[in-house]
């Protein structure tokens, strides 16, 4: 089982990073997520993070995914900095034998990411710059994963 | 004995701090006795009274409760919010 | 909601797919799946389909997972004809506002895409050819679904 | 009538042919109708006897007491293993 995480300011090539995955041995299915900045009333985002919590907490997060699944790979791709509407934040790929496994743990795997990585939005609207809340859904959707 | 406090988001801007190394008095045993020790600097320190504020100790979230040691880097943060 | 399906023999660019989808208005999250010749004593595959039926049955289960979730659009490529260990299969990308909604349309689609698709797949191994036989897990994995 | 008639997958090979036209007699009035009257040509056409083989008329799904058209196109074949 590999795992991979980058944080980054640049963009990501999802095509690139499937291909990753798809090619290792024994994998017959890839379940992967990408996340975007969504355009509804934002001019702009800027995302901060802790350096060296956040790398911590999403190889923690991997680790759990593995031991719970059967997973060939599971790759984090988690960017920084100022971006734009329509612009990748995040991109969570996992490669299993079979697709139960890998559509379950990249849905742990963003449940966990969303709840535990130390990672701040802060939005630019036209009324001005404001922190992004946490959702109580989000608390929500990692509580399902309790054994 | 001497610690790192980090500071982010909101929390950074309202204190107008991300980062400093303190020397603690001997009574600042905990991440609660800390998080009380800092507020009573006054002002906007406050907002760490917060009951949404977050501790990590080593870059591991961690409880009030939990101990501090020499060197130790500790981080205070709202709720997260990536992804 | 835009829905599309292809059925070729020519490969698939999943990063190409995954943009046209993430490009979106109104998107803030991209499921995707994409299912590969696994290499374990397959030395090759032959994909057979209906079709006629089988865009028709693809178009029918897009159109459940519309009504079901709130989506902006779903897209699903599959591949027919001779394919070698590591090669592309299937794509289903799902692109909504919300991620939940993206992973479960995804999962739902390729769980029906198991059962209801009129594909059929043969393997060449070492010890000759044989058609693939329909697993009952996939028939557990569409059951999950009923209402 | 006339209807046209496919075999996909395994039915198709051991059948030996894909599609055929043919003039159903009066008492052939159902898939199940249709499936018996193929059967009783003897030889490999029992296969379409088995629990597992599936038809679809005009391309839907179908169970055997669905009534046949003129004009219109069945299919049979196993279960399902695209993917």
């Amino acid at each position: 089982m590999s795992i991979s995480v980058s944080i980054q300011t640049a963009d990501f090539d999802v095509g690139a990073e499937t291909a990753g995955l798809t090619g290792l041995d024994g994998v017959g299915a890839v379940a992967s997520f990408v996340g975007v900045v969504r355009g509804t009333d934002v001019l702009a985002m800027t995302l901060e993070h802790y350096p060296g919590m956040t790398e911590r907490a999403l190889a923690e997060i991997l680790q759990q995914a593995q031991q719970r699944w059967s997973l060939v790979a599971a790759r984090v791709i988690h960017r920084v900095g100022r971006l734009l509407p329509g612009e990748h934040i995040v991109f969570v790929g996992v490669a299993s034998s079979h697709r139960r496994e890998a559509f379950e743990a990249c849905e742990f795997i963003m449940d966990f990411l969303k709840t535990r990585a130390p990672f701040w939005k802060k939005e630019e609207t036209s009324q001005g710059a404001r922190w992004v809340e946490a959702r109580q859904s989000d608390d929500a959707a990692a509580a399902r994963w309790r054994p | 004995m001497s610690i790192t406090i980090l500071y982010f988001a909101n929390l950074r801007e309202t204190l107008g701090i991300e980062r400093e190394t303190v020397e603690l008095p001997i009574t600042v045993q905990t991440i609660g006795d800390l998080r009380e020790w800092l507020c009573a600097r006054g002002g906007n320190w406050n907002v760490l009274a917060g009951a949404q504020v977050r501790a990590a100790l080593n870059q591991v979230l961690t409880m009030p409760d939990a101990s501090i040691g020499a060197d130790d880097e500790v981080a205070f943060f709202p709720p997260v919010t990536g992804g």
